[in-house]
C-alpha cells in the first residue's frame, strides 16, 4: 500500500521564479532574499523525506489552458511536464531552461482511475500540460534540477468564476489520499498545494496586503481548518484580495493528511505583491 | 488618470466592488472571448514577432471589433479588462510589448509603473471574525 | 422558476445521418427508412412541446475533444454549436451544411454555476464547441432546421476509461433538474439524452446486435432505473458491446425528471451496426 | 485473415476478451498518443489533402515510430488498434482514404467489408439476470 508521508504548502507568483534566476546569478532582490533564506529549510526537509512521488495540485494562469475549454479540475498524465510559455519566453532567461518535471503514467492513470469511478470527481485528463509559474515558480527554491521525484500535477480553476468551493477542494485532498492509499505499489508520497496567499493584480486595489490574514489561515490550517473552509470564499477576496481566493487550494492538500501530522515548518513573508507563505507538515512514520 | 479610478494613495479597501475590483464572472469571459482569445495567442514566440512587426494585419486575424483594436492600440489596459479582457490574458500583451503587471496596475490605479511599484506591498490589516 | 416539461432519450451513429441525407435526396437505405417513420411522431410530440431550452447530454466520438484534454463533463457556453469536422467534411454532403445549433449563453452560465457551486460538478467550461453525430445525427430526424431552441449541450467522456460511473451519470440528471428549478426565468426545459444503444464497432465482436438487450433498457427506464443504474457498466458492454455503455447516458435524462411523468412514445429497431431507440417522456403540466 | 482472429461467421461471444474487444484504456491512450494526434490532425481538410498529397512527408510531422509509420502505411487497421490507437481515432485516416468503418472492422474479423456489411446485423440475445 502506498501511503502519504507529508504535505507541503507553498504560494507562487511570477515574480518569486524571476527572482530566483537573478538571483541565482548573484542579483538577489532585497524584497526577496528573505523569500530564499526562509525556503532552505523546506529544501533540507524535502531532500530528507525523498519521496517517491508528489501529487501537486495547482493552478494555471490561462498559461496551458485557454477559454476554449478551461477545466474545473485537470489531471496531467504524461512522462513530462515542461514549462509553459507565459510571453517571456522559458526560464531562466539566456538559459540553458530547466528540465521538464517528470511524470509517471501509471501513478497518474492509477490516480485518475481512483478519483473518476471510486471519489466522482470530474477530471479533464491531459496527455498534454505545460505547467506555469503555478509550479515552476517554487520548484526551484525547495529542489534542484533534475527533479527529484516524478509529479502528477492537478489543476484548479481560479482564473473565472465559478471556481471550486472551499469544500470541494477539501474533499479532492481526502480522497486524494483514499486513492493513494488504494495503490498496489509501496509509493511514498508527497502532497504539495499551491495558491498565492493575498493579492490582487487589478483594478484600484491592486497590491493589497494582508500579512494578518496569511498568519491567520497559517495558524488555523493545521487544526483548525473546518474554521477557514467555511469563510465564504468571497471573505477570503475581500480581505485579502481577489487572488487570496487561491488558498482554498491549501486544503486539498491538508485534507490529504491525517490528524496526527506534526507542523515541521511555517514561514512567511510579504515581498511585493503577492503573499509567501510555506508549510510543511510530516505524518508520523 | 481614468475618471473614476480613487486615489492611488489611499489604503485598498475591503470590497469587491468596482473600480475597486473587476470579478472575473462566466459572462465577463463571454464578453472578452475574442479579445482573450488574441491576447492568448501572444504564448507564441513566433505570434509575438508577427504581432510586433505589424498590429494591425495581426489582429485582423481575430475578428476583434473596432473597439477592442482601439483598445489595444491605446494600450488601455483598463479598458481592456472592461472589455472582458482577463488580467492573466491582458498580461501576455503586456508581456509582448515589454511591459509588466505594474503597467496595468498603474493604469488601474491612475498612477505610473514606477510609483506603483514603490508603493507596494500596500499594507492592510483585518482577520475574519470568530462568529 | 423554470421547469422542465419533458425528457427524451435517443440513439446517434454516424450512419443515421448520412442516411437522412440520402433519405431526403429520395434515396432512403431500405435498413433505415423504419427509424425515419418511427421517429415521426417525436418530431410532432416535440413541435407541440415546443421548449424554450434544451438541454442536451451526449459524447463527443473523438471529434472536438482530443486526447491532449479529455474531459469527462463538460458544458458549452457559447452563441452557436457548429458541426465537426469528421473525416468527412460537413453533412449533408454537397451542402448547404445544416446550421449551427443555438447556444443561449446566459442559461449556460447559470446552469454552469448552480452545477458547480452547488452539486459540486467539476465540469470544463466550453466557450467553443463543435458538435459531432452525437447531437447532429438524429437532430435532423426530429426537428427542421433553423433548430427550434437554443442549447446547452453536455459532453460525457465515452471513450476511455474511466468513463463516469452509471451512479454519477444518474446524479448528473438529478442535479440538472434542481438547477433548472433554481433559474429565475420561467424558461420550459426539455431534458435530451443520447448514446448509442447496444453496439461494437472493432474487435471480433463488430456488429454484435442484442435488440432483446435494448429492449431490456427502454421497457426498464421509466419505472426500474436503479436496476438498470445498479448493473455494472462492463455487464452492457458484454452483452451489447462496448459501446453499450453510452446508454448509461440515458440515466441523465430519466433522472432529470420527475416520477410523474408519462411515457408518450417508444420505439426501436436495428439498422445496421448500432441499436437505434427513442423513448420520450412528459411532465404533467 | 490475421492469425489470431476467431471466424467471422461465428456468433459474436458476451465477453470483453481480445481479440473480441479491444477495451480502451488510459494505458492504451498514453501507449498510443503520438500515433492517435496524427489520426485526429486529419478532421482538417488542408490537412487531408497534405497527407494524401504525400503520405511520409505529412507523417514525419508527427513524431511516429518507425512501426507506426509502416501500421499506417500497410493499412493494417487492427495493428493500429493493438499499437493503441483508438477505433474513433483511426477512422479519421479510414475516411481520409474514402474508407469506412466495416474496412476497419472487416481486418479485425478476418473477412472483406462487402461480406462483413452483408452480415451486420450480427443478432445475438441476452438480458441481465434478475438477482
Ligand atoms: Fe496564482
Ligand atoms: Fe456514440
Amino acid at each position: 500500500m502506498a501511503r502519504i508521508v507529508g504535505g507541503l504548502g507553498i504560494s507562487h507568483t511570477p515574480s518569486m521564479g524571476l527572482a530566483f534566476d537573478a538571483g541565482m546569478k548573484g542579483e538577489w532582490e532585497p524584497a526577496w532574499k528573505p523569500w530564499f533564506d526562509g525556503t532552505r529549510p523546506v529544501k533540507e526537509w524535502l531532500a530528507d523525506l525523498a519521496p517517491d512521488h508528489i501529487v501537486c495540485v495547482y493552478n494555471d494562469h490561462l498559461n496551458h489552458f485557454t477559454f476554449e475549454a478551461y477545466p474545473t479540475f485537470a489531471i496531467g498524465v504524461a512522462d513530462a511536464f515542461p514549462q509553459a510559455d507565459e510571453g517571456w519566453g522559458p526560464r531562466p532567461a539566456g538559459g540553458p531552461p530547466f528540465p521538464p518535471v517528470p511524470g509517471d503514467t501509471d501513478f497518474a492513470w492509477a490516480l485518475t482511475e481512483h478519483l473518476i469511478r471510486t471519489e466522482s470527481f470530474d477530471l479533464t485528463v491531459c496527455q498534454e500540460l505545460a505547467l506555469d509559474h503555478g509550479v515552476y515558480s517554487w520548484l526551484p527554491y525547495i529542489a534542484d534540477a533534475p527533479w527529484p521525484a516524478p509529479m502528477t500535477p492537478i489543476a484548479v480553476n481560479m482564473i473565472r468564476h465559478p471556481i471550486p468551493t472551499a469544500q470541494r477542494l477539501r474533499d479532492l485532498g481526502a480522497a486524494i489520499r483514499r486513492a493513494v492509499e488504494n495503490l498496489e505499489s509501496d509509493a511514498r508520497v508527497l502532497v504539495i498545494a499551491t495558491g498565492g496567499m493575498s493579492h490582487q493584480i487589478s483594478g484600484t486595489r491592486f497590491g493589497i496586503a494582508n500579512e494578518d490574514l496569511d498568519r491567520y489561515f497559517l495558524a488555523n490550517l493545521k487544526d483548525n481548518m473546518p474554521a477557514l473552509v467555511d469563510l465564504p470564499q468571497t471573505e477570503w477576496m475581500r480581505l485579502g484580495g481577489t487572488e487570496a481566493a487561491e488558498l482554498g487550494i491549501w486544503f486539498a492538500m491538508r485534507a490529504a493528511l491525517s490528524d496526527r501530522i506534526d507542523e515541521i515548518y511555517r514561514y512567511q513573508v510579504f515581498p511585493k505583491i503577492t503573499g509567501c507563505g510555506v508549510i510543511a507538515f510530516q505524518e508520523p512514520s | 488618470m481614468p475618471a473614476d479610478a480613487t486615489p492611488p494613495l489611499q489604503s485598498p479597501g475591503f470590497d469587491l466592488d468596482e473600480p475597486g475590483t473587476y470579478l472575473y464572472s462566466g459572462r465577463a469571459s463571454t464578453r472578452g472571448f475574442r479579445l482573450n482569445r488574441f491576447a492568448l495567442s501572444l504564448t507564441k514566440p513566433a505570434n509575438r514577432e508577427a504581432f510586433l512587426a505589424d498590429e494591425a494585419a495581426y489582429m485582423a486575424g481575430y475578428d476583434l471589433s473596432e473597439d477592442e483594436t482601439a483598445l489595444v492600440r491605446a494600450r488601455d489596459w483598463t479598458g481592456l479588462l472592461k472589455a472582458g479582457g482577463h488580467l492573466q490574458a491582458i498580461l501576455k500583451l503586456a508581456a509582448t510589448l515589454g511591459l509588466n503587471l505594474y503597467h496595468i496596475g498603474a493604469h488601474n490605479t491612475g498612477t505610473d509603473a514606477d510609483s506603483l511599484y514603490a508603493m507596494c506591498p500596500r499594507g492592510v490589516s483585518a482577520t475574519p471574525e470568530p462568529e
